[in-house]
């Protein structure tokens, strides 16, 4: 049997090979040196980020090179940016379960756990930002003998709500997806150790029709909620610069285009891990050139509309006239910081156009390229939309200037090792990709040969 | 590659284990949550009824209480200024000069006076740093001092009466009426206005211009 | 316990076996029975006669009632302590809208997600269908269809007869 | 309530109870860095029961120590705050303050009200005062050869050196004194002439009071003082000079300035200023004319031949300069005997001679200008610090004791005074530090602080007053009066040896009019006004038209001339214009600077006759060609932790023949240093910031109504707002330091200004419009505008900025939890950030000083300008408990309070007759940023355009 033009899978495997292969990555580890010696280098990055912590912790904010206007800049760039990464994988995920396209299924498990983790690092950022860190449960609505409450008016505070409900709901997703495949690890494991672990995880998951039946709705409705959900979060992040009244920040523009943003600079990271993941596991199998070929043209899709979002900023300025913003909008193109204006449209939008072309799409270094270069590009955009307003708001006589301290980069890289450790780790004790969902679609693209 | 027969990995018991598990996790996070907000309302930590240990053991049951001396002979200040003041040594003299003077629980008091240094009292009631709290502005709009001190004539050793959290201090900043008295009677311990103590504290407040609305403001404490 | 087993076994190679095997199940009167696939078949179910619409409404409830708690929440934090925040509405409905659309959306997954594994009765580690021989199949590439003992039909014989007869790969006894 | 506060005669009713000193261990822990002597004292005097206000985290701090007096007394009441009147001094010059203590504890100075030179205002020097009483870098007890000794070991020194002088009359004993005003000193020196009538006394005052006095000797044949009565003119010229910069006359002047500006509907008062390095009078001057020093002598007689004075001609001039003498003429012309024109220190006795000249010929005398016998070193016949260093080289001189001065640091370079200093066998320092001077004489004896004084000072108009102490030593010092009386072989009381001195002037009434004279803190009776017409007749010094540029030397607005650099308040100051913090800079001509490539904080070499100094360059906008400015008072060695090594030291190159203007070259290094400047960008990009009107159309456009789809909350009884006059504003931070002063704002240090960190309440804007070459200059204090639809309150997720009802946008620190919304969103960035623990940083002021009624802002909490709420809940208070409403003027902010021009006023706008209400209904009333709908309780008035081209509009 050979592969069809519609199939995303070759068909020449059964699915006892699939589940075996995928069950095995777990419980017989195939790239133990690539995976050891990038754990070394996360392992490292870690300990930077905890080295930072215990230095901002004892110090103060005052380490990083924060000031008077700009008052905010890595920890929220970092944010905003880690929270974008972590939009793609619940995207993809619920999406286009519910549109029905199958070839998420090879996707979307590694992409959920690394939602999963960015969202972790972004969520940390507004903990390690605050200047009295210890007084954050100010920020829940509990009882309190000062008889004070939270102030809903504030973005932040959608914010702490809007994050904690996208982890949670994100957890809870990814969880309900990945029971059956547990369960599947568990029946493969032959130590007794990996039983026990794997068989409390799929809290004796036993494929029950009735059961199954169950899970397909909850799944399903679940992704229902989930995607309005994904662009909720990051409108609302969108909020914490839409709410004020600093030009270039404040602007209708900014929900659609920071969801957007997020989306593309998310399937840029999963482009990455897949290109990595089949790499390191073999999955040519199951991660295909068609699968590069879609991701590919998803790239290119939201980059386009990213793009759309900064060419409707300009208009929106030049249309509306107002001198702060037309001020703020020449300072982005010209000032200081133009570097960052100039270099996120490069590295956003320029490689993106080779995507153009099928052979690009299809070869893997070649989306590794872009992705990469889509990563850094978006990391520019978030960095030039805070410190830009922030460095020259309004009042000629309060413009300053920002530079990043060592503390601001090492946090910085440091949040990479915090992502990089715990899905290193996922990686080598879950399935990275969705078994049963996998052998789903391969039984159905075999039902579509033979039917 | 070995095979196994049996996908039964647990024992009946495990799942009693398994969901004990899952019932003393949840118990325990949501008591952790009602523990951490009933430990801020403990007399530990608002350290109410608790006489610390002082120089010289002072009886305000004794002095206030049985003797009926008025707070204000002691606590000079309170009606001039933000603090009510700690008596001098002197204050203490003026008495026991004539009465006790020989009393060894009092030698800390003499050897105060002797060596002109001050005795050290420990605070009872200490407000945050951040915190700037008046006695003179509330006992001019007819705050007694047992409102916040409590039944002080009935300490044989001083301890702190009430919690001093901000909710305290909000209720009645929220609605002054009922805790208000007439002038006479701001040091009188067991005074109680007859019948609704909304009618006397309506009166007194129209009397003193309490500014009603404007005293939970955070600048009226903080600043 | 070995009187009363749980039930019959049987093991079938192919989604579209089983598919069949459980319709002829059905049609030769067998209530009580159950079926393991390593994943979801909507067809056998549409045999089996199962439905449960419950997850919908225990979604839709969760979503209301993060709705109600967050409008509460936010409402009563303005009641219980009224301040001038920035010259602002006292109870701003719009500003209000983010943290009732996030706790609307949290609860009903919430709601869900237990919702699915209290219909499921799960977490359940230790249960009779795990004893069957070769169970850890059914993960796999294998697909189970079992006849409870419970059933009013259910006769050691026959019933291991009856599932050899539509074709079964493998039959096991599975103790309770 | 600062408006009518009850004085006290004296602090001795406090003093000396040793219950305070355990009262304050308890609460005060930075005592325990002093040495044993000096903190034994200091506790003992330190008040009782502090209300230090910490914003400590931890709230479960239930019991603490609480230490009551052993015999309370009658008049100490804790946490209540008392004043007193005293002074403090500048140059000699008395500056009268109010002094606030609590628990006898001075917190903060204020300019005295009342006082005919302060009328209760202040300036930047004056409110740092208080800061260096509690300077830990004083010098704490005499020392010898840095060793610590006692005063006996100094009174037996004294002694055997007195029998030396006594053989000789004193003929190898020299005496450097600084200025000083004081009566009872100059008593003292007429003894000390009488005692050793051989011996020889020398004045050093770097500031240059002595050329003041030698121009106007030159001018008018006599020593006098020139007393500009600014509130009488309606025109002033002026020639280099910087009459409402910095000094100890700036009060006066500022105060008198604004009067006059405002004494109509329009300006009553025209500033024409002819100036070289750009200071506060060229920046409010209606017209300006950027002119070399070496151009004002011959600008100056150009105007005088404009005006007809004999003896003068024209000489060549160039097309600006003939502009502005000509408006300059007109308009001295058309003021009718209002009119007045000055020369500076700097620009030589010939202008001056020129200006007396004018000023008698236009009727300026009497009328504009008042002369009287110098107020200072009255009756001291001295010799300068030039004789002094030839003497000290010939081995001439045994014995020098100087008093209060520094000259090891402040003489000109070219005198080498250190060579000269170590030829000397006994050399005695008597002053506040150990400075380069002690570092290097044989003795050191530490001088009292103006505030643990007994003594007494005039101010620059001749008022006596008599300095009381506000506070009792706490270090091992002596009051300079007893020191001297010391060398006489006396061990007197301070207080004894000041009331000699009035005692002879009271006479019989000596009891009630010495209490007057404490409770008002100054004697009253003036001086009396001298007649003296120019000198006839003069000779033409030749032109010292050398090559090279013209270097201007001035000294530092906020360290003066390096006596104050030890105080983080004053080095974190941002100098007027510049808006430089820590340190000096090397201001250069925009074109010069264009011509050489050289940028701000390029570092430059100023060559002065072999004598070089390297600085950071400062491209001044509007700073005349071919002239360089440096300022005087930094890079000082031994000033102190705060002090040391910040800035260069322009005394190096400084040539003693002419202080003030000389010339030199200046070559551009190929390396850079770090500007820490608080404001990076001078033009106002096309916004209109800073409105202006004039006479053509004195009233802005009316505003349009700002739509708002919230309704207005209700507002309490008061409404508080402020108006701040940008007309009046002649940017001489006064406000600012006040601010600091008032609200405990953190000093952070040079290296957290460079990242933008400083935490100043209240900046004052400056911007420039037009040519770079030849601006226009404005001010623009901002403190917070606190809107009443704030932005940063809504971004808040934790209710710790809030509204009040009365308008008030709270800052609540205990509830920060530090996410900076607030200022991300706040379009003014007034709001301050606490990024590091600011409290104990070695710039920090020492916690005595910190105001108990305002929280100590801990790391990791935003504030801001609170309008003075401290000072508003006092008023409310005091008015609660009389059971009355607030009055306008019952509460004052610490701006307002010290704005010497009045250009800040504060008050109720729900009161339409307050003086704040007023001004919001003044034509010139206009709101920052109006557009974005904030609706600020901070808003401005419009400067006055009667400039050049306000002319030009006209014709």
């Amino acid at each position: 049997m050979t592969a069809s033009a519609t199939d995303i899978l070759p068909t020449d495997q059964s699915i006892g090979d699939v589940s075996r292969q995928l069950t095995g990555i777990p419980l017989h580890f195939p790239a133990r040196r690539q995976w050891w010696i990038a754990m070394a280098v996360a392992v490292a990055l870690l300990m930077l980020f905890i080295v930072s912590v215990i230095e901002l912790f004892t110090r103060g904010v005052g380490i990083w090179g924060l000031n008077v206007p700009v008052t905010w800049a890595f920890a929220i760039h970092n944010y905003v940016w880690w929270l974008g990464i972590g939009h793609a994988g619940t995207l993809i995920s619920a999406l286009l379960l519910l549109t029905g396209s199958e070839w998420r299924n090879s996707l979307n498990r590694f992409a959920e756990t690394m939602t999963l983790f960015a969202v972790v690092c972004a969520g940390i950022y507004p903990v390690l930002h605050l200047g009295r860190p210890w007084y954050l449960y100010w920020m829940f609505p509990y009882p309190a003998t000062m008889g004070v409450w939270p102030q809903f008016r504030s973005p932040l505070e959608w914010d702490i709500w809007a994050v904690l409900t996208y982890l949670s709901v994100s957890v809870l997703f990814w969880y309900t997806g990945l029971i059956p495949d547990l369960a599947n690890a568990r029946d493969r494991a032959t130590r007794r150790g990996w039983q026990v672990f794997l068989g409390i995880l799929a809290l004796g998951w036993r494929g029950s029709t009735i059961h199954w039946h169950r899970w397909s709705r909850t799944y399903r409705i679940m992704a229902a909620i989930a995607v309005p959900l994904v662009v909720s979060v990051h409108s609302e992040i969108s909020l914490l610069f839409a709410a004020s009244q600093l030009p270039g920040w404040h602007s209708t523009l900014f929900p659609p285009y920071f969801v957007l943003g997020a989306a593309f600079s998310g399937f840029a990271v999963v482009s990455v891990i897949a290109v990595a993941l089949r790499a390191m596991f073999g999955l040519e199998n199951l991660v295909t050139r068609k699968h590069f070929d879609v991701l590919g043209k998803v790239l290119l899709a939201t980059g386009l509309m990213t793009g759309y979002g900064y060419v409707f900023e300009v208009v929106d300025v030049l249309y509306g006239g107002n001198p702060h913003d037309l001020q703020t909008l020449l300072d982005r193109t010209t000032g200081a910081y133009a570097w960052l204006y100039w270099g996120a449209v490069v590295f956003n939008f320029v490689p993106l156009q080779l995507l153009w072309w099928r052979a690009v799409r299809r070869t893997g270094w070649a989306l590794l390229l872009v992705s990469v270069s889509v990563i850094i590009g978006m990391w520019l955009e978030r960095y030039m939309i805070l410190v830009t307003t922030l460095y020259r708001d309004f009042l000629v006589s309060s413009w300053s200037h920002y530079t990043p301290t060592f503390w601001d980069w090492s946090t910085y890289f440091g949040t990479i090792g915090l992502f990089l450790v715990p899905f290193l780790l996922a990686i080598r004790f879950i399935p990275v990709i969705s078994i049963f969902e996998t052998e789903k679609t391969l039984l159905d693209e075999r039902e579509a040969h033979d039917g | 590659m070995p095979r196994h027969s049996m996908t039964q990995i647990f024992s009946p018991a495990a799942d009693t284990w398994l969901r004990l598990a899952v019932v003393g996790f949840l118990s325990v996070c949501g008591g952790s949550v009602v523990g951490a907000i009933g430990f801020a309302r403990s007399a530990y930590v608002t350290s109410i009824d608790n006489a610390p240990h002082q120089p010289v053991p002072f009886s305000h049951r004794h002095h206030a209480g049985e003797l009926g001396i008025d707070c204000r002979y002691c606590h000079a200040d309170v009606e001039k200024g933000p603090k009510a003041g700690l008596p001098p040594t002197a204050t203490c003299m003026t008495c026991h000069s004539q009465i006790w003077t020989n009393a060894a629980m009092l030698e800390p008091v003499r050897q105060s006076l002797v060596e002109n240094k001050p005795l050290r009292w420990v605070r009872v009631a200490k407000l945050p740093d951040y915190v700037f709290f008046r006695h003179d502005i509330h006992i001019a709009k007819g705050v007694g001092c047992v409102t916040c001190h409590g039944r002080i004539d009935t300490m044989p050793l001083t301890y702190r009466a009430h919690a001093f959290t901000m909710q305290f201090c909000l209720d009645c900043h929220r609605d002054p009426t009922p805790n208000l008295r007439p002038a006479d009677r701001i040091t009188d311990m067991t005074w109680k206005p007859a019948g609704n103590p909304r009618d006397p504290g309506g009166k007194i407040a129209a009397h003193v211009g309490i500014r009603f609305g404007e005293l939970t403001h955070c600048y009226v404490c903080h600043r | 316990m070995a009187d009363t087993p749980y039930g019959f076994v049987a093991e079938f190679a192919t989604e579209d076996a089983i598919v069949k095997a459980a319709r002829q199940v059905r049609q030769a009167g067998y209530r009580n029975i159950d079926a393991f696939t390593p994943f979801p078949l909507p067809r056998l179910a549409r045999i089996m006669r199962i439905r449960d619409s419950r997850p919908a409404w225990l979604g839709l409830a969760g979503g209301i009632f993060g709705f109600l708690l967050a409008f509460g929440m936010q409402a009563f934090v303005s009641y219980d302590y009224p301040l001038n925040v920035g010259g602002r509405p006292l109870y701003p409905l719009s500003a209000y809208a983010v943290v009732i659309f996030e706790l609307t959306i949290l609860f009903a997954v919430l709601f869900l997600f237990v919702g699915l594994l209290v219909l499921n009765r799960l977490p359940r580690l230790n249960y009779p269908i795990f004893n069957a021989p070769r169970f850890h199949l059914a993960s796999k590439d294998r697909f189970f269809l079992c006849i409870k003992a419970q059933d009013r039909q259910f006769d050691r014989e026959s019933t291991a007869r009856f599932l050899r007869d539509i074709g079964a790969v493998s039959i096991a006894l599975v103790p309770s | 309530m600062t408006t009518s506060p009850r004085q006290w005669t004296s602090i001795e009713e406090l003093a000396g109870d040793a219950a305070f000193a355990e009262r304050i261990a308890a609460e005060f822990p930075v005592a325990a860095t002093f040495p044993p002597t000096a903190r034994r004292d200091f506790l003992k005097i330190m008040a009782a029961s502090f209300a230090l206000a910490g914003l400590t985290g931890c709230e479960k701090s239930p019991f603490v120590a609480g230490i009551p007096y052993v015999d309370q007394p009658e008049a100490a009441l804790p946490g209540v705050p008392r004043y007193y009147a005293t002074a403090v001094t500048l140059n000699g010059y008395a500056q009268p303050v109010l002094a606030t203590t609590y628990d006898g504890r001075p917190t903060k100075l204020d300019g005295l009200p009342g006082h005919p030179a302060t009328l209760g205002r202040s300036d930047v020097f004056m409110q740092a005062a208080v800061l260096q009483l509690y300077d830990p870098d004083r010098a704490q007890s005499p020392t010898r050869a840095g060793a610590p000794v006692t005063w006996t070991d100094v009174g037996a020194m004294f002694s055997a050196q007195r029998q030396d002088w006594q053989k000789d009359g004193g003929k190898r004993l020299r005496l450097l004194l600084s200025q000083t005003t004081s009566p009872t000193l100059a008593r003292q020196i007429k003894e000390f002439q009488s005692q050793f009538p051989a011996a020889q006394l020398h004045v050093h005052d770097a500031s240059g009071e002595r050329e003041r006095i030698a121009n106007a000797i030159a001018a008018y044949g006599e020593p006098l003082d020139l007393h500009y009565q600014l509130d009488a003119c309606s025109v002033v010229v002026s020639f280099d000079d910087d009459f409402l910069g910095p000094g100890p006359r700036q009060l006066l002047h500022a105060i008198e300035w604004a009067q006059a500006r405002r004494r109509t509907d329009v300006p009553g008062i025209h500033l024409y200023c002819a100036d070289s390095i750009p200071g506060a009078t060229g920046a409010v001057a209606s017209h300006r004319l950027r002119a070399a020093p070496s151009r004002m002598s011959h600008l100056i007689e150009a105007l005088a031949a404009r005006l007809g004075v004999a003896g003068a001609s024209a000489a060549d001039l160039s097309e600006q300069e003939r502009h502005w003498l000509a408006r300059a003429g007109a308009a001295i012309d058309g003021a009718k005997g209002g009119a007045l024109v000055t020369a500076g220190l700097g620009t030589g006795s010939q202008t001056a001679r020129w200006a007396a000249r004018i000023n008698d010929a236009i009727g300026a005398s009497g009328q504009t200008l008042k002369l009287t016998p110098p107020v200072a070193n009255p009756g001291i016949d001295v010799a300068s610090l030039g004789e002094l260093v030839t003497d000290m080289d010939n081995g001439q001189v045994d014995t020098l004791v100087i008093l209060d001065a520094n000259p090891v640091y402040t003489a000109p370079g070219s005198l080498d005074f250190v060579n000269a200093l170590s030829k000397v066998k006994t050399s005695i320092h008597i002053g506040l530090y150990r400075d380069e001077t002690g570092h290097r004489c044989n003795w050191q004896l530490p001088l009292t602080h103006d505030l643990e004084s007994w003594s007494d000072a005039r101010a620059v108009d001749g008022t006596a007053t008599i300095i009381q102490p506000v506070i009792t030593s706490f270090y091992d010092v002596r009051s300079r009066h007893q020191i001297l009386a010391m060398m006489f072989g006396r061990d007197e009381e301070a207080d004894a040896l000041v009331k000699e001195t009035w005692r002879n002037a009271f006479g019989d009434s000596f009891d009630a009019q010495w209490k007057k004279a404490l409770r008002d803190g100054f004697v009253a009776g003036s001086t009396a006004q001298a007649q003296a017409k120019p000198a006839s007749g003069w000779t033409e010094p030749a032109p010292s038209d050398v090559d090279g540029l013209d270097i201007v030397f001035r000294l530092d607005p906020t360290v003066w001339d390096g006596r104050y650099a030890n105080l983080g308040w004053l080095q974190e100051l941002p100098k007027p214009l510049t808006t430089l913090t820590w340190g000096n800079v090397i201001a250069v001509p925009p074109a010069w600077a264009r011509d050489f490539a050289v940028e701000n904080g390029d570092l430059l070499e100023v060559d002065i006759d072999g004598r070089k100094v390297l600085g950071p360059a400062w491209i001044m906008p509007g700073q005349a060609d071919n002239t360089i400015g440096l300022w005087l008072g930094h890079g000082r060695e031994n000033a102190g932790r705060v002090g040391n090594g910040v800035g260069y030291n322009a005394y190096a190159v400084r040539p003693a023949a002419t202080p003030w203007t000389t010339k030199g070259s200046v070559r551009k290094l190929d390396s850079r240093e770090a500007l820490a400047i608080t404001q990076m960008h001078h033009r106002m990009e096309g916004f209109d910031f800073v409105r202006e009107v004039s006479a053509a159309s004195p009233s802005l456009p009316a505003p349009s109504p700002q739509p708002s789809l919230y309704p207005p909350y209700p507002s309490a009884k008061n409404a508080w707002g402020m108006v701040i006059d940008i007309d009046s504003c002649i940017g001489c931070n006064a406000c600012v330091a006040a601010c600091t002063a008032e609200n405990n704002v953190a000093v952070v240090g040079k290296a957290q200004v460079e990242m933008g960190r400083e935490m100043h309440w209240l900046r004052i804007a400056r911007y420039y419009t037009g040519d770079v070459e030849n601006p226009r200059s404005y001010f623009q204090p901002v403190p917070c505008m606190q809107c009443e639809d704030a932005p940063c309150e809504m971004g808040c997720p934790v209710h710790a900025t809030v509204h009040s009802p009365e308008g008030i946008n709270q800052m609540v620190y205990n509830r920060c939890i530090g996410t900076r919304t607030c200022s991300s969103y706040c379009p003014y960035k007034v709001r301050r950030f606490n990024y590091l623990d600011y409290r104990n940083t070695p710039e920090a002021p020492v916690e005595p000083v910190h105001n108990p009624d305002v929280t100590v802002r801990s790391r990791g909490v935003m504030e801001k300008c609170t309008y003075c709420t401290q000072r508003i809940q006092a008023a409310h208070v005091a008015a609660d408990k009389d059971n009355r409403d607030l009055h306008d003027g019952d509460v004052v902010t610490a701006c307002q309070a010290a704005c010497p021009t009045r250009a800040i006023v504060f008050g109720d706008i729900n009161d339409p007759n307050s003086e704040v209400s007023k001004l919001r209904r003044s034509g010139r009333h206009y709101v920052l940023l109006d557009e974005l709908g904030t609706r600020p309780r901070t808003t401005y008035l419009a400067k006055w355009n009667d400039g050049p081209d306000s002319e030009d509009d006209r014709t």
